[in-house]
């Protein structure tokens, strides 16, 4: 993208400029346009949001504001920052006013590493997926602040509660990525996407595949099983709504925000809701193939790339077009999925949710981790590698063979995990009346 | 450029500097743990000008992620925080100052010593071979240190279930709060026991039940 | 090491989930339940003293405010204890117009009490928006014949102020080709749901003998495996001629009394079929011409209860000949299902309070009177 | 649990245990069912729902700009009804409305007649408190003469609460609009009640009784007065005596006028003996404040007058027509009451019997117990 940045640059400013005053404007381009793009996102998503559970609920939702209720998000905006900002007499005045911006703060500083289209992402970083989930463990820090620094018993309570959800459910969410990660081999998001060309299967797995950029994760069983066990950490990770225990807890009731008012309870609202897209976009991107897409890889190709750099540059603006049109359309659909959750479920308890997390969630990622190894061994591996069975087989039997033993594991676990989840329920109260009885 | 590195570090080893001894010296305990996490920001930052980024990126995930999180529950859970009460300054600060500088001499005293000012300049920038990325990393404990690296993995198992059993003996001692069900159950429990063991009438009820009967609600 | 002491928890008068004005001190240690004071009187409206300074016409609308969601049945109470009191025939078609007024009602009842509990278990309002659509249909009918959605004051003594409007009955037959298919559709929406079972599974048991020893009444009694419903105990007006099944729960759990809250509607649905079919044609008259309304009923005293959608619902008046009650007490199933709360909530989740307070289904106006 | 000892025998029914098979181990179909649902939900909603037997389809009303659909029997606030052709109220100031109100909020005065002081069956100053009256109905219910009915306009909302105490000239619709807004129900009362109208309008002197906001028909009466009185005027002079339509002032009539009255009555009585069987002894009412009839100043005046009236009485009494002029209306404001939903409409004959024998109750009754409600 740099490439492209510096020459339209040198075309508007005249060329000549030194190498690093291009790279430092262009650093600052990309850092406005990340800066617009989040709070736009956020204003959407509640615009959206309100409208899909409106519908699903049989009304309308709002539409005063402006056709069809557009200008709501704006009117929801300015009535935050015209509210006034109360702080408690007693509490902790630097604290109270850092937090929410030590929760903001890294949930933009994720936008980062989200590539948006072919050779469109602000930083290239070789561990990005990493560098995503270590900042997004910082807002942790974050909600303690505010729970501590209002003063208040029961915003401490939710506080501590928000934070171990959250911690607790970091570690499926991480586990179920490293799946993929072992699969594709490297922590870098562009070569995962890269890694999801091909036509249902991907062509780095069966080379014969003709690239038509559908060739995603969620198609084969490892990555089907780590798609469903990290939607539903990130439902936690969010506090969505089978998880939304923090935000609406019906004793401790508005939970770390309730002393917070005017922008400051904005600022929350506004972290929620991009650290919402962004789980939704993360989602898509390792799973669905973010930009991958039917005709976006064979456009890049023309356009100008370091394979090609003489292509001609209109087809990279093409291909960027129709790379963030499907990462856009996949990441909306994902939140269609968690707005859908929010109207049909009812919200687990504190103790079952990190009961679900712990029993459930984290066994059921590491089955998942050791059919991934399954799975690279029985593509990729030759007798090099010990991989003795498979020495004389074609990549298409390879890959069926891989497919079916995953499959098989995966099932397998899930079923005996979860006849063993729902027995270790009733056994516990079983077992503690013996106890009793016993003790008694 | 080289000036320009050497700049950047300058600051960042300032700010590590400045953020230990607020810690140190800073009344308010949650205080001085905001700063511990300032000072595990500035060595991530030391280890991204050292070009080792998963070095940074996991000292950023585990200890501004996880272990700060754990000290501000530690604090905030054990006692009341008041701040006052904290002296700053020992009377006989003058000793402590000298064994301090004596210790920090007999360390560094070596290192400057045997330092060879004049090293080489750093390899051309090309595409440089990344000193500690993840694969290096993983090969490594794997092959070299497969001990050290299943050593690290049963302490951690460890530590895990001497948690697990702490809380579990914490809930033991706390009394279980019976439910109506449960009391019920319980009172059908011990009567088919009292009657098994003990054929003749039984005699009054049990009196001494932790919970209150459930007439008088 | 860690050592929690208990905290005193207040949860109300304000909260979001208590169904009106109603606020429990809840002593907790660590997460679990020690014990839950109930402290009720913030909707207290003095209804019994201004009954004894008012006629008793005058007393009917405002028995309508008493518990707020089902004004067709308390009035059907009061009236029924103003007939018994001064010996007031009633006509057929009064009668059946009664009852199906108050199934009615009944079905409005369950759909919203489903609705408040499952939104308290947190599911935003999607069950409670469909409970309300249901709702607001049967509101229609009573604005229809009586003139208010709510309040309706609909009955008088020896029948009802009109007679049913032409359109009333169509639309009702129209209604009751959907009713099914609601009521499916939210049990297909919550039965199985897994959440809702691991909320709602063994929590807030109610066991039988404690549930009579209380004299809880309504679904929370049938919840707990107990089959009395006063329409087949004592049947009053035309119950008798409709048959109907009696709901009953295993447990006593918070699940079992959403399931008969489910069936109940199906028999409501049932029962309302019947009355169609036997509804006496017009000139059987919707009032017994010759009841004076401003009633002198002799010196003495009456009960009358009905099986209104919370329970049982009582009237109790005593009269001392003039045409003001002497004494006016109403028996409201809300405030004596409340009284076993503590006992249910003990040992619970903190959060299954206010899913176990869903369950039970209280108003305030009838607890606080 | 232990099975439940409580066997109750149903009659007409079974008892059904809910089925919970909560032991069976679903594995997450409930949770993709519940989804179904909703997405059922939010697939149909983009259509309307405005019938019973949907179930799907947005049912929600946008409300300024789609009005709700009100039902005829729908009651809001009270309002009260004139007669658009002449104009006149239909309330004669009864006060059973006052009476059945539960929340006491109805307060109305009598009309005076201006002339002689007399109550007449119209409203003078009648207030509803808005804020306090909870639309129960009753006094639409209660009021003998359809004056007062239940109005269908509920976007009452006002910041400033005096206007929240209605007075007459707010609370008056012409009877077309309640027709309109109800029309079985008005069919139904529609003749008994214009009957009653006539009947009172012809008692109200002067322009009492006419809706103050209708100013041309308060002119037109004056000048219909105004022409009247020059019309006697001329006729008095022809005559020595004052007009006697004209109520000139009004003064208590003096004994001896008195008792020139009552001969008259009793000549007229002993005239009328001759046809009707039974006596209309109800005629000569007795000497208890005169009905409001005019005061002749000379003593032959109202001889002649008096004797009129008892013709004209028992003209009407033997043709069979409802004893629309007899006082219906009870002698003074308070006291009294008057059966409510007993329609007037009884065979004349016995009907003025049965009249005085109430009356005379009345009377006895109202000194032995104070207790009036």
């Amino acid at each position: 993208m740099y490439d492209m940045l510096t020459a339209l640059i040198n075309g508007a400013l005249g060329w000549g400029w030194p190498e690093w005053a291009l790279n430092l404007l262009s650093y600052i381009l990309i850092v406005t346009i990340v800066l617009v793009v989040a709070p736009l996102q956020m204003l959407f998503f509640t615009y959206y949001e309100r409208r899909v559970i409106a519908r699903m609920q049989d009304r309308v939702g709002p539409n005063r504001v402006g056709p069809e209720g557009i200008w709501q998000p704006i009117a929801d905006g300015v009535k935050m920052f015209t509210k006034e900002d109360i702080v408690p007499q007693a509490a902790d005045r630097i604290v109270h006013f850092l937090a929410p911006c030590v929760v903001v703060a890294p949930t933009v500083l994720m936008f980062a590493v989200v590539p948006w289209g072919p050779g469109m992402v602000p930083v290239d970083l070789p561990t990005g997926l990493l560098f995503f989930f270590a900042i997004s463990s910082i807002s942790a820090v974050g909600l303690m602040m505010a729970g501590w620094a209002s003063n208040n018993k029961f915003s401490l309570l939710g506080a501590m509660r928000a934070v171990a959800q959250m911690v607790s459910y970091e570690i499926p969410a991480v586990l179920s990525l490293i799946a993929i990660v072992i699969i594709v081999g490297s922590l870098s998001i562009n070569e995962i996407i890269a890694y999801q060309a091909g036509l249902i299967i991907s062509n780095r797995d069966l080379p014969g595949v003709p690239d038509l950029g559908l060739g995603w994760f969620v198609f084969t069983p490892v990555g089907f099983v780590a798609f469903v066990a990290f939607f539903i950490a990130a439902l936690a990770e969010g506090e969505r709504t089978p998880f939304d225990i923090p935000e609406a807890d019906s004793e401790i009731v508005a939970g770390y925000m309730t002393e917070y008012s005017g922008m400051k309870f904005g600022l929350f609202y506004l972290a929620q809701y991009v650290l919402n897209f962004l789980l939704c976009a993360i989602t898509a991107i390792i799973f669905f193939g973010g930009w991958q897409g039917p005709g976006v890889g064979w456009l890049y190709a023309q356009g100008i790339t370091p394979a090609n750099p003489n292509g001609n540059g209109l087809f990279n603006v093409l291909a960027g077009i129709l790379g963030v049109f499907y990462f856009l359309l996949k990441t909306y659909i994902f939140f269609f999925v968690m707005v859908w959750l929010r109207g049909a479920f009812p919200r687990l308890r504190i103790d079952q949710l990190m009961d679900f997390g712990w029993k459930f969630l984290i066994p059921w990622t590491l089955a998942n981790l050791f059919s991934a190894a399954l799975w690279v061994a029985f593509t990729r591996w030759g007798p090099a590698e010990g991989m003795l069975i498979t020495v004389g087989w074609s990549p298409v039997l390879r890959w069926l063979a891989a497919f079916v033993v995953t499959l098989a594991i995966n099932l397998g676990v899930y079923l005996w995990l979860t006849r063993v989840y729902a027995a270790s329920q009733a056994e516990r109260r079983r077992a503690e009346l013996e106890e009793l009885s016993a003790a008694a | 450029m080289e000036v320009v590195v050497q700049m950047v570090f300058g600051l960042i080893a300032l700010f590590i500097l400045v953020a230990a001894a607020m810690v140190v010296s800073v009344r308010n305990v949650i205080h001085s743990a905001l700063w511990l996490i300032a000072c595990f920001f500035g060595v991530g930052a030391l280890y991204l000008l050292l070009e080792a980024e998963f070095l940074a990126v996991v000292q950023v995930l585990v200890y501004v992620g996880a272990v700060s999180v754990l000290i501000l529950f530690a604090i905030m859970l054990t006692r009341q925080i008041s701040g006052e009460g904290v002296r700053q300054l020992t009377s006989r600060w003058p000793v402590v100052l000298v064994v301090t500088v004596l210790l920090f001499a007999t360390v560094m005293t070596p290192t400057l010593i045997n330092q060879q000012w004049n090293v080489p300049p750093a390899p051309p920038l090309g595409t440089p071979e990344p000193i500690a990325g993840p694969a290096e990393l993983g090969r490594g404990f794997v092959n070299e240190f497969l001990i050290q690296f299943q050593v690290v993995g049963v302490l951690l198992t460890v530590a895990l279930i001497g948690a697990i059993v702490i809380a579990f003996e914490e809930r033991a001692r706390r009394r279980k709060v019976l439910t109506l069900a449960e009391e019920l159950e319980l009172k059908r429990l011990r009567e088919r026991t009292t009657q098994t063991e003990t054929p003749e009438p039984v005699e009054a009820e049990p009196v001494a039940r932790e919970t209150r009967p459930a007439s008088e609600g | 090491m860690l050592q929690t002491q208990e905290l005193q928890v207040n949860i109300g008068p304000q909260h979001p989930s208590t169904h009106g004005v109603f606020r429990m001190l809840v002593t907790v240690d660590g997460e679990t339940v020690v014990d839950l004071k109930p402290v009720f009187g913030y909707l207290h409206r003095n209804h019994e003293q201004i009954a004894e300074a008012n006629s008793y016409l005058q007393n009917m609308p405002y028995t309508d405010r008493l518990d707020y969601f089902n004004s067709m049945a308390n009035n059907h109470a009061y009236a029924m204890a103003v007939e018994r009191l001064a010996g007031i025939e009633v006509p057929e078609r009064a009668e059946y117009i009664r009852v199906l007024m108050v199934e009615l009602t009944r079905i409005l009842n369950h759909a919203s009490a489903v609705g408040f509990m499952i939104n308290d278990m947190g599911a935003w309002q999607t069950p409670l928006a469909f409970g309300m659509r249901e709702r607001e249909k049967i509101l229609d009918l009573f604005e229809m014949a009586s003139g208010a959605r709510l309040m309706c004051n609909y009955f008088r003594f020896g029948g009802v102020v009109r007679d049913l409007p032409p359109e009333f009955i169509p639309n009702l037959r129209e209604l009751l080709r959907a009713l099914p298919a609601y009521i499916d559709e939210l049990e297909r929406l919550l039965r199985d749901n897994e959440i809702l079972l691991q909320r709602a599974i063994g929590i807030g048991i109610l066991p039988p003998e404690v549930a009579l020893s209380y004299g809880v009444s309504g679904p929370v009694l049938r919840g707990s495996g107990i089959p009395y419903d006063v329409r087949k105990a004592e049947p009053y007006s035309v119950y008798d001629r409709f048959d109907f099944d009696v709901p009953i729960g295993k447990v006593g759990d918070v699940y079992d009394r959403f399931l008969v809250r489910i069936e109940e509607m199906r028999q409501s649905k049932r029962i309302i079929e019947q009355v169609l079919e036997q509804l006496p044609d017009a000139k059987g008259g919707h009032i017994n011409p010759k009841a004076r309304q401003n009633v002198r009923p002799p010196v003495g005293d009456a009960y009358a209860r009905i099986e209104s959608p919370k329970g049982e619902l009582g009237f109790y008046l005593v009269s001392d000949g003039s045409t003001k009650p002497y004494r006016y007490k109403v028996r409201a199933p809300s405030f004596i299902n409340l009284t076993p709360l503590a006992d249910m909530c003990r040992g619970y989740k903190v959060a299954d309070i206010v899913v176990i307070l869903g369950s039970i289904d209280i108003v305030m106006g009838e607890v606080d009177r | 649990m232990t099975a439940s000892p409580f066997e109750i025998e149903i009659p007409r029914g079974r008892v059904i245990e809910v089925q919970r098979d909560d032991t069976r181990v679903r594995w997450g179909g409930g949770l993709l069912r519940g989804m179904a649902v909703v997405w059922k939900h939010w697939k149909e909603s983009f259509k309307l729902n405005r019938s019973y037997s949907q179930i799907h389809g947005t049912f929600t009303i946008e409300y300024p700009e789609e009005q709700p659909r009100i039902p005829e029997a729908y009651r809001n606030m009270p309002i009260l009804l004139y007669d658009d052709e002449t104009g006149h109220e239909l309330c004669t100031s009864c006060f059973q409305c006052e009476r059945i109100c539960p929340p006491q909020v109805i307060h109305m005065t009598q009309a005076k007649d201006p002339a002689t002081g007399k109550p007449v069956p119209a409203v003078a100053e009648f207030i509803i408190e808005y804020d306090a009256c909870m639309s129960c109905g009753f006094c639409a219910e209660v009021c003998p003469f359809d004056a007062i009915k239940m109005d269908h306009e509920f976007e009452l909302s006002t910041d400033d609460h005096t206007r929240l105490t209605v007075h007459k000239e707010q609370l008056l619709r012409p009877i077309s609009y309640y027709a309109k807004i109800a029309p079985t129900m008005w069919a139904e009362v529609r003749e008994s009640a214009l009957k009653k109208l006539q009947g009172n309008v012809r008692r109200r002197p002067d322009v009492i009784g006419l809706a103050p906001q209708l100013t041309e028909k308060i002119a037109a009466r004056r000048a219909e007065l105004a022409a009247q009185a020059v019309q006697a005027a001329q006729a008095a002079a022809a005559a020595p005596a004052a007009p006697a339509a004209a109520p000139a002032e009004g003064r208590k009539l003096t004994p001896e006028e008195k008792a020139a009255k009552l001969a008259a009555i009793r000549a007229a009585k002993t005239a009328q003996a001759g046809e009707s069987a039974t006596p209309a002894e109800a005629a000569p009412a007795p000497p208890s404040p005169a009905p409001a009839g005019e005061a002749a100043p000379s003593a032959d005046k109202a001889a002649k007058l008096a004797a009129i009236r008892a013709a004209n009485a028992a003209k009407k009494a033997a043709a069979g027509e409802a004893p629309a002029t007899l006082p219906v209306a009870p002698a003074d404001g308070m006291a009294g009451d008057t059966p409510a939903d007993a329609p007037p409409a009884a065979p004349p004959a016995d009907k003025a019997a049965r009249l005085a024998a109430i009356r005379a109750a009345n009377a006895a009754k109202k000194q032995q117990s104070g207790d009036g409600s």
